[in-house]
């Protein structure tokens, strides 16, 4: 019988590796894996690599993961956030990586690692200082980028319901990069609020399949907080 | 700046709003950017039927819900929370970006610090070294929509243009702005350059001039 | 108040040009316009390009489309079918053009003229007549060739349900390459099993949202047939 | 072929897909080609679960449906009549092609007119001049899969070897094919060519060498 479902946190988070990317989904505080992030920390992979839309904020998930000197890199469209702290001390003292992506690049690069696609032509950033050192190409009169798949070693992820194979739906805005974060990982971690019977997922509303996740953990934590 | 400067009334932040909101036909996919532009929303008149995108995969907002029917899965990419009209849905972040880069949305409208008269605009960053610049859904916006009009004063607080030749600020993306909302004008990018399409009451063409870098035309 | 509901096969056909690029959703007989191909065939348009992942079956539909002469050329994946009569006599006497496209590659071009994407690498056809002529590109020590967008003038496409607004659901299979034909297509017209009112289409659950649907044609014709 | 040839006994159709259903593990996600390797999946029990996808966006088939119980809008990529075993679900065909493309399921298994002993595979076109070749999702797949299976004859009807130094037919992939189950045995692709794993009851390897082109192995 398949079970993705795991029994605890360090189940959930063994074998992550020192040196890993991990793509992290959520915007805002809705459909974040905020309780996986948590489990990062805790779990103590370091050198990491982390892709997400935001830098992190406060003191807490993200934010923390980087306080602690765990992060190398961060890839990103927006670093500021309510509470840039963190990411700008380690900024400004050189002690973290900045790759700047636009937020629809960050989106389709993740759907084309996950898609088999190793490289894309875009027009967003052309003329910007995002296309310097990038390969252009006119293609019917117009500029383009060449933009390459942007793949995690880890994917954490939040779901709303999940089964046993894996398949998962989200709720509402909750599921902005999570099905993008599912599909490009090599390993696809997911904490849901609710855990269904196989077979209760309606087939046509399933939106993330059980072949983008790995495992799944019950995180019935309600709803997310303030901004 | 002349003595007639202190006898024009400067657009207010809402109308500015309505003007823009009131040059939005029915049907049309429209991106609001975060700030200004999202009060755009408020002066569409629900009959008017707008669909309003916003870059988190919702499509469909309706007005803001009232304190005690906020419904926490749902925001906004400005990060507060919305409503969904009936008709409205949800997408990922992948596919709400291809409605966005695909050339799907009839308009969008962002602020900006400076719009060159060749349509160019810069948004994001205020210098060539800024620390962190956050690019947000700003660079594919402006370079997806059929069309990207900007909602911004029209100088700085010390009365810098922000109307230019050419943009100082690093760009958001080349020659896609068609028309500027400001406090002072209502004014369209063409092939000329800027042609100005209305100003504020009092105000005199060469009162606007003055205030802007790059030269104006007046229509026709 | 918006209304993408037409009320007559001539409203949903309105305008389709000479010259233009058709995609067709459906494969085999579900989730496969049929009606609406029909009502191109009544409304005239010639030196068609057609694109659908079969190139036609017995004289009906796409077959009858190509036998009135009326299609320039064909891209498909699999031009073979159970009676593929019209197409292989079009193609031996050299009166149709074909062109072959693996079928991940063309449902990933639909995708992609959708997505605001011109060109994307694939690993797929490397090595084969498909890459004769084509860029080559190795990539982390892989060879890809570069693929092209594949835009429609107009997409045809079966939905299970829409709304006024051109929100669409399918049912279990007939969703293939709907969705796809549905973002690729300038003019996406639809036939629809059902018409809901705007809101009864839970927002979780619209696969593909209006803003890539144009036109929408109630046509309740029930279950697909055999094959 | 010597008087050996007569006293074997070829694996039958079945036995063939049994064969390869005995080596696929629970938790797999599968595609099997049109065809013969379609009967796999009548030989993997319901309760070792193997999730079976195919192409035009159905994941997690079951056995096929009876008569009285067809869902009309159910079908395979054969399009045949098929049916979603609880935790099946449905996607749309550039979705599905990615689970293909994007190296996400486990297993492949096509037919194939030849394969050659570096991997390459030959399964869509018998000439290069084919008037019009149907490929279908054959070279997404064997491109696409992390392992490719061949189930298929070990030889034509004339007796012509399948398994080849170098395939004659036009290829649909290169150096993928990871093992072949043909009627006379179950042979690795392992970077030394070709590697005999199991050969059918009563047949020699001297035998299953006359009847194949490129030169075998004995594994270890």
């Amino acid at each position: 019988m398949i079970n993705k479902i795991v029994r605890s946190m360090a189940d959930a988070m063994a074998g992550i590796k020192d040196g890993s990317t991990v793509l992290l989904a959520g915007f805002g505080s809705v459909g974040q894996p905020n309780q996986l992030i948590e489990g990062l920390i805790e779990q103590g992979a370091r050198e990491l690599t982390v892709a997400a839309n935001n830098a992190g904020s406060g003191h807490v998930g993200l934010a923390r993961l980087m306080e602690l000197g765990r992060v190398r890199k961060i890839i990103c469209s927006f670093p500021r956030s309510s509470d840039p702290v963190v990411f700008e001390t380690l900024y400004r003292s050189g002690q973290i990586e900045l790759e700047i992506v636009p937020q629809g690049t960050i989106a389709e690069r993740m759907r084309a690692a996950g898609a088999g696609i190793p490289q894309f032509f875009t027009a967003t950033g052309v003329g910007t200082k995002m296309a310097v050192g990038k390969e252009h190409r006119e293609i019917d009169g117009r500029t383009y980028i060449l933009e390459n798949a942007l793949k995690g070693d880890v994917g954490l992820v939040e779901a709303w319901e999940a089964d046993r194979w894996g398949n998962l739906t989200y709720k509402l805005a909750g599921r902005n990069f999570n099905p993008v974060v599912a599909m490009a990982s090599e390993l696809s971690i997911v904490q849901t609020q609710h855990v269904r019977e196989l077979g209760e997922l309606d087939p046509d509303h399933i939106v993330t399949p059980g072949i983008f996740v790995d495992r799944v953990l019950h995180v019935p934590y309600g709803d997310p907080g303030s901004f | 700046m002349s003595e007639a400067a202190t006898m024009f009334k400067p657009y207010s932040r809402p109308q500015m709003a309505k003007l823009a909101a009131d040059d939005i036909p029915e049907g049309w996919y429209v991106n609001l950017g975060i700030g200004i532009p999202t009060a755009i929303a408020d002066h569409v008149p629900l009959d008017r039927e707008v669909i309003f995108h916003s870059e988190n995969g919702v499509l469909g907002m309706g007005p803001a819900p009232e304190k005690d029917k906020i419904e926490p899965w749902l925001i906004n990419a400005g990060k507060q929370y919305v409503t969904l009209r009936a008709g409205g849905s949800i997408c990922h972040h992948a596919d709400s970006f291809s409605m966005i880069r695909g050339g799907h949305l009839d308009l969008c409208v962002l602020g900006a610090f400076q719009v060159a008269d060749n349509g160019d605009i810069a948004n994001w960053a205020t210098s060539e070294n800024d620390t962190a610049p956050a690019v947000g859904g700003a660079m594919d916006l402006a370079a997806g929509a059929k069309r990207l009009w900007v909602l911004m004063d029209h100088t700085t607080k010390d009365g810098t243009p922000k109307l230019v030749n050419k943009c100082s600020y690093p760009l958001t993306a080349q020659r896609c702005v068609k028309r500027v909302y400001t406090n002072l004008a209502v004014i369209d990018v063409a092939d000329i350059g800027f042609v100005v399409r209305q100003m504020s009451p009092g105000l005199s063409f060469e009162d606007l001039q003055a205030r802007t870098e790059a030269k104006l035309h007046l229509p026709g």
